[in-house]
């Protein structure tokens, strides 16, 4: 997996749903941040499976938020979720500390955080079909995942 | 006026000693923000030095991410010190795909229910 | 009730939490809108009761900028939600057609569509404990809403 | 793989015909979106020309907003040209204050359950 700085392009597509999110980087709002996508998410008929992997992609990547990004400070969290016929596509935004070496961070276990275990992008690699990080360092993180969804039937 | 449980955002412990096994019972989805009330209780049930093993039921716990299998780890770990084993019952497929790729299940065994769990310590 | 354009004053008061929901105007989003609200206002320790009040609230208020504020267009609906420690603050934007007269839309069984029964703002009367629209026909519409909650126990 | 019941944006509309009375369970949630799928249902089953009383059952209704009292009130108009009656049945407090508001229950009657629903028609 690259840290390319461009999301796969989807030039000519319209989302079928559109939804942000934009909240403060407390704790509780993780849990939120995750049933307000999976809300989203189930306008679709997915399984209880596939609803259950991006609720966790959504957790581990608003968490960073938290965590990392704003660390001891406190700020903004944007979620950005398009809903595709064959996709679904959440971006997790913060404007916090950022990633130095993105590639590191992206392997298990690497973890800038000694009461961590680095795990949480690697969770988000197995449950989503796509990752991209783009980051600057004192800037903040967008943090791009992608999920392939059945296309809708339509009755 | 009933007062609705906010189970969605708030995990549920509840414990029993069984012999030297301790049974734990978790409700609710095991977050960062969760996690802390769950490493609370656990650790007030683990002060009781009798405590060998643990069975961790997750049969209604519908979510652990990354921060709650750290705390699960943490809890392993004094079990660990004491000899024991630890036995995770009841996990649905996602919760048992990030225990799995964790290393979790490395460690700690699985067990169909609360029953034969028991019936291997 | 009167239609003042200023909020009730919370100079001063910081809230505990904040989370802003921005979607498209589409029906199934509605339910999107109520249910998000309601996930954030159960960070407190509410009645069942009182959850179902906010959720009828939200959805009055998102349903009226779907039908009325964007009718046969689409656009975007913005909903701010901010928890007090004794009040929820809900309020719902949209750029759509705005109203002419407030007063008129304010009367129970007045509407400008003949399909409807022209109650959802008696609805959000009966349900909140404040309610003041501001509007500019052509701009667009905002809706804040206000229920008390009893101050956040401390444990 | 288990799909998952979408009710929390879904309507489910079941009914029964017992005598002439058409009794319509209804589940979830009634608001612009779901009232579609309601409508549709119920005048489905109302095409029936027996039908000259109805039992809505609304135990498992965990929200009605104003679109969706404008839907049973369209269904009442029915009934009430058939010269039937209509009556309501487990109401949760909040629906039972917004069909008060609208006037719906002037019209429509309460009941506490199915059974003494069909017992007073
Ligand atoms: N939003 C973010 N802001 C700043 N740093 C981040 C962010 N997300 C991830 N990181 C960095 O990447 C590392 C690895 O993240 P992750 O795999 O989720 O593991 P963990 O959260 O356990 O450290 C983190 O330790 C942190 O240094
Ligand atoms: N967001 C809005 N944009 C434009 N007009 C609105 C909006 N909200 C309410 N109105 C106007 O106010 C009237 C009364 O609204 P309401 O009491 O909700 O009843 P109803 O939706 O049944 O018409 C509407 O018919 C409409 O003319």
């Amino acid at each position: 997996m690259q840290a390319v700085p461009q999301d796969k392009s989807r030039a000519g597509r319209i989302p079928e749903n559109e939804v942000q999110l934009l909240f403060t980087s407390k704790p509780e709002n993780v849990g939120f941040a995750r049933t307000a996508v999976a809300l989203v998410a189930s306008q679709r008929d997915l399984t209880v499976d596939q609803l259950d992997e991006i609720k966790v992609a959504v957790s581990e990547a608003v968490s960073n938020a938290v965590i990392h990004g704003y660390r001891d400070t406190s700020g903004m969290i944007q979620v950005d979720v398009k809903l595709y016929e064959d996709e679904l596509e959440v971006v997790v935004t913060d404007k916090g500390t950022g990633i130095e070496d993105i590639e590191w961070a992206m392997q298990p276990t690497n973890t800038t955080d000694k009461s961590r275990m680095g795990l949480g992008l690697s969770v988000i690699k197995e449950f989503m079909d796509d990752l991209t990080i783009t980051s600057r360092p004192g800037a903040g993180t967008r943090v791009y995942m992608a999920k392939k969804l059945a296309p809708a039937s339509r009755p | 006026m009933i007062r609705r449980r906010k189970e969605d955002e708030r995990v549920h412990v509840a414990a029993e000693l069984v012999g030297n096994t301790l049974v734990i019972r978790l409700q609710g989805e095991l977050d960062m923000h969760t996690v802390e009330e769950f490493k609370h209780e656990a650790e007030r049930y683990l002060m009781d030095k009798r405590v060998k093993n643990l069975v961790l039921v997750l049969s209604k716990t519908s979510l652990i991410d990354s921060s709650g299998v750290g705390a699960i780890l943490g809890r392993y770990r004094t079990i660990k010190e004491r000899g024991g084993t630890m036995i995770a019952v009841g996990l649905r497929p996602v919760v048992k795909r990030i225990l799995k790729l964790s290393g979790v299940l490395n460690v700690v065994e699985t067990a169909e229910s609360e029953r034969r769990a028991l019936a291997r310590l």
